[in-house]
């Protein structure tokens, strides 16, 4: 294998990132926790753990679930509140070798505008996104990337608090992404995270007791693999504007799906907690690949997957 | 109880050997430079199954010596039954030594550790060190039946008081261990439990009534095992000095603050649960 | 274990089961293919391949892919349309020895009806499905189940056809699944199945074209069985009618779970191709855990899962 | 092909015998009272992994003796590797036999069998047939390298003439296997083929030119292997005797018909097919 460079670093409206693996939120915590078992300057971002105006305790427990192949979380958002967190936490983020995204949640639009205004203004934080899509809190957390009108609305709010690079997180619990998608852009959306959790359930048949606190929860892990790579070739068909893959990557192969399908940069979260290796893992075995294919930046397979190969042999009779 | 985590790494060991202590329980050996010597009683470690396919297994500490450390595992599903296949030269990666490891520092004299079946694991750690520290010590060791008091010669050798109860009476008492604890003639001066929930509930409970303090060791579905996903928690008095740094004011009536089992625990006081 | 007879018959509607085990549509042909691994006297029923009123030959290959803990498919409706099939087909029917059901797909609402009422004649067909959630075929099949009002006019179609026992397939690709099975419910639907697939892909990263002929498809398997579980829970709060919960449901503890969520019955699709003995232990298996609690009938646990554990920790701060 | 299925069922089996070939190649023998009697050159079995975790894998019936028959497989993804970790005395189950195997009632006297890479699996039987029905017999065997031309001794042994090439050259001709058949100075008077699509394309497009006519045996992945689900099809010419019962008019401009892989094949008729 030849030891020329290649070019890892994609774009994501204004922000650069060297490498294009960004730690999922809630998933990394603010990155210190994972520093002894990985190079943080090896890998792209952190999207912190989402915060929100007030401080939340979060979902009752149990909150985790392992499932075949994937896991089901009901957090609920525990954090510690806006306030708390400016003045305890980012100030700590300054010393990361690596880029820190803020992720803002709320319960209406007035919450996210606010609290995406106060991150924004901190130099720690390099960029935002708005997770509209957490499918465990009681009402209305999700219902935003739920409806196309909600998403434009608290989009275009938020846009209107910061210049920072802002990134919108998408729920798969929808019927038509690909519209929810073109909302958020046409909103301000600097690029969107595609996919959040997909909804699930679990019952202890000895108890029959839900196996969440919160009864429902969020279905991660390479489970939801196929269904978030479709979000993301559907999403990409749809908009011009980068798109964050994420749902179920722990191998460079399944990151190089995301890229094919369109995304210019992938998430990272569940497989995490498989093997923290994964991400530099994940970040070598793209440049082996690119380097093979004497293809000089990751950029160049981007959305290359070949979709228009006919076959023959389709037939479906005489439809009405 | 002070944050011991500073060595943690992780750190690609070799099964040294391998020993079936009982059907379905396994005691592997690893073969690990460090991971030994940095590893304190209650301590525990990721241990990353080899075919990648499912999240890492927390796992107690059992022994650790200067270049062995070891792993005692009931197979109770999918990831425990593919550590069970590992054999002696194949290679195990794991995250650690992890999590806050129980306070010997009030130096106690006298000190019953509680453990109910997996939760052996996490026993002999402590035993040892408080054994060194001249304490007397009694282990009150539990199961469903005789054949799964694993390795308890291996706490008498090391100088343990042994008692036993099983669920079906074939060892020891008939009944559950905290019911040979509670009556103890003369009372302990501190306890360390480690095993499943019920049994922990039932030290605690013992405890208050006897007046003294009690560490235990949580068991909880783990997904990070390192602090980052907030998934583990377990509420405790926002007096703790264990709480997460977390905004205290008493809002919405609520008093408690989750804490991380795998990052702020696994071991806990039990005055300071809210469970 | 005591050897009390329990009873794990079901109804669905007019439809009387011997066990509440149903085998997916699509997935057991028409069970003669299983016949020599099975005893199809101890399963509850068929649900046949969907027919369709033109004979189809169904997608481009390969039509199948492997993901972690699941698959991909994309058949297309292969069938020999329902001339064909009424003439052929039907008729080798009338010897299994447990139910049939037909399964009807379509690409308009006269579609429906009219292979329904076709269909429906028959007397070796106990019941009628419908399958209005295709995700594998080019545009219109799974519409239908992705827009209420579709789904009341073609289920109203297809019930003004015929008195058979109707069930209709609802789609998992939807934001609020309830709110279609309610207008399933009252267009005059008997009982209903949730859920058909999850739609997915699958892109092989040699070669860079998708792993699918149809390029997308439907995901089965274990993987899904959180998904089409809430999906089952949701469902059974707002309809009356009884529900066949199927998605990735492989052992008796599976099935219990989706009991316990609110179906009166399960699918059992893709755990067949892990092993065909799954039916008969998961009956074994029921009949097992009825007797260990002294319970009589499959009946009582349906719909059982207590969801009403509060927990005095949930905390949710000042939101407004 | 004619139906070969009515004595199908779940064979419980033990492995009698294991053998790693090569690095990643594994030969278990199974001892299972009526599967080997019942098996027919060119059928499978759908073996079902031990762990319940996945898809039954497709895998040809390599030997088939009295009470003993085997499977060769190559460790290429989850499920192989799941069964490479079987050892002799655990238990497998199979469905099978499975499918329609080589049709060699027209008794060929001169054969040539291609087989490359895990193709060789499904090879030994219908060469056993042959050979023991007086036909003269050529394997064709390509395979990456050297060590991955496994078990050829056997084929010697049982009688064939042995044609090798290998993709580096470690061992007969370097190159493709269809180039040394395509050389062959007496051209045989039947083919069978099994092993990769490109492979098989090859073969057909030699044969073709031969004007001999080849028997494929296909590899599709399956889901349920039975015939159920219509998931492994390979589009044939409506006129082919194994074209499935459908409608035949010629609508929409196609003459094809999807047959199922799994049920009308695995064999086919070069000829026949239209991929
Ligand atoms: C800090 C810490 C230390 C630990 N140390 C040890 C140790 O040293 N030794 C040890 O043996 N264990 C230990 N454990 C416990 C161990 O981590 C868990 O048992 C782990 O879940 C085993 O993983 P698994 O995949 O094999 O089993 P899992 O599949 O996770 O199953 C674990 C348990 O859950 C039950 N379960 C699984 N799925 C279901 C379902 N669908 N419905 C109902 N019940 C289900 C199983 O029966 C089993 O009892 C420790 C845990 C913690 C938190
Ligand atoms: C009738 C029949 C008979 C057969 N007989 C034999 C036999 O006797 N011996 C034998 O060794 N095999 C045989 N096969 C092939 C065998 O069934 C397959 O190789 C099977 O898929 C192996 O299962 P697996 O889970 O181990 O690998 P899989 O995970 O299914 O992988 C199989 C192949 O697909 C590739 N692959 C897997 N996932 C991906 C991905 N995400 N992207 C790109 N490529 C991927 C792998 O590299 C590998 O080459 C037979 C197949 C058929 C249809
Ligand atoms: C334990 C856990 C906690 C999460 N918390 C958040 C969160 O706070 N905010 C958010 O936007 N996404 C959250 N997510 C979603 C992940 O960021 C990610 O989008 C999702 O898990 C899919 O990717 P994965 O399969 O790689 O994990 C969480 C996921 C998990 C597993
Ligand atoms: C190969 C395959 C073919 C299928 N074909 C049909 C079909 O023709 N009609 C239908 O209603 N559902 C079809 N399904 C969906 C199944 O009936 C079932 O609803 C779904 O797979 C979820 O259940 P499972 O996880 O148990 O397979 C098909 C599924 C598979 C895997
Ligand atoms: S398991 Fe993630 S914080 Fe404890
Ligand atoms: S694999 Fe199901 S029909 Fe062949």
């Amino acid at each position: 294998m030849g030891q020329e460079t290649v070019d890892l670093s994609v774009q994501l409206g204004s922000l650069t990132l060297a490498y294009p693996t960004l730690m999922g939120s809630g998933c990394y915590g603010s990155g210190q926790e994972f520093a002894p078992f990985v190079d943080l300057s090896r890998i792209g971002g952190i999207v912190l753990k989402s915060v929100t105006r007030q401080p939340r305790l979060g979902n009752p427990t149990p909150r985790l679930v392992h499932t075949p192949s994937g896991m089901l979380n009901a957090i609920g958002l525990q954090n510690p509140g806006i306030d708390f967190y400016l003045e305890h936490d980012v100030a700590t983020f300054a010393d990361r070798p690596c880029t820190m995204i803020g992720s803002v949640a709320g319960f209406s639009i007035d919450d996210y505008a606010y609290v995406c205004e106060r991150l924004a203004a901190r130099r720690e934080i390099a960029a935002v996104e708005l997770n509209i899509s957490c499918p465990n809190v009681a009402s209305e957390g999700e219902t935003f990337a739920c409806d196309p009108r909600l998403t434009a609305r608290v989009v275009g709010a938020a846009r209107a608090t910061t210049d920072k690079p802002l990134i919108v997180k998408l729920s798969p619990n929808v019927t038509d992404i690909a519209a929810i998608a073109r909302q958020a852009q046409d909103a301000g959306a600097d690029a969107l995270a595609v996919v959040n959790t997909v909804r699930g359930m679990a019952i202890d048949v000895q108890t029959w007791q839900p196996r969440l606190g919160n009864v429902t929860g969020g279905l991660s892990g390479p489970a939801i693999r196929p269904i978030a790579l479709l979000a993301v070739y559907e999403v990409a068909r749809a908009v011009t504007i980068p798109i964050v893959g994420q749902g179920g990557i722990e191998s460079v192969s399944d990151a190089l799906e995301f890229f094919l399908a369109g995304a210019s940069a992938i998430g990272i979260g569940t497989a995490n907690f498989i093997d923290p290796r994964i991400p530099e893992r994940i970040v070598d075995g793209l440049a082996a690949y690119l380097r093979q294919r004497n293809l000089h930046s990751i950029r160049e397979i981007v959305g290359r997957a070949n979709v228009g190969f006919a076959n023959a042999h389709q037939y479906e009779g005489d439809e009405d | 109880m002070p944050s011991l985590q500073t060595r943690a790494r992780v750190h690609v060991t070799t099964i040294s050997d391998r020993c079936e202590l009982a059907p379905g329980v396994v005691l592997l050996g690893l073969h690990a430079p460090d991971l030994g010597k940095a590893a304190r009683p209650g301590q525990f470690l990721m241990a990353i199954p080899p075919s990648g396919a499912a999240a890492a297994v927390a796992l107690g500490i059992y022994e650790a010596r200067a270049d062995r450390a070891s792993i005692l595992f009931f197979v109770c599903g999918k990831r425990t039954s593919e550590l069970s296949t590992l054999r002696v030269g194949d290679t195990l990666a794991c995250s650690g030594p992890l999590g806050n490891g129980f306070d010997l520092s009030a130096n106690p004299r006298d000190v019953a550790i509680v453990a109910g079946g997996a939760g052996i694991a996490s026993a002999l750690l402590p035993a040892e060190a408080l054994i060194a520290a001249g304490a007397r010590v009694r282990l009150y060791y539990g199961a469903r039946t005789q054949a799964l008091l694993v390795d308890a010669q291996r706490f008498a050798d090391a100088g343990c008081e042994l008692h036993a109860a099983t669920d079906d009476g074939s060892a020891g008492r008939r009944g559950y261990i905290t019911e040979l604890l509670e009556q103890a003639q003369d009372r302990p001066d501190m306890v360390l439990a480690c095993g499943p929930t019920p049994m922990l509930r039932a030290v605690a409970d013992v405890a208050r009534r006897f007046g003294i303090r009690a560490q235990l060791s949580l068991e909880e579905t783990f997904a990070c095992g390192v602090g980052g996903c907030w998934g583990c928690v377990v509420p405790l008095t926002a007096e703790s000095a264990q709480a997460p740094n977390f905004p205290r004011e008493d809002r919405g009536g609520s008093d408690v603050v989750f804490a991380r089992v795998c990052k702020e625990g696994p071991v806990f006081w039990a005055d300071e649960l809210r469970w």
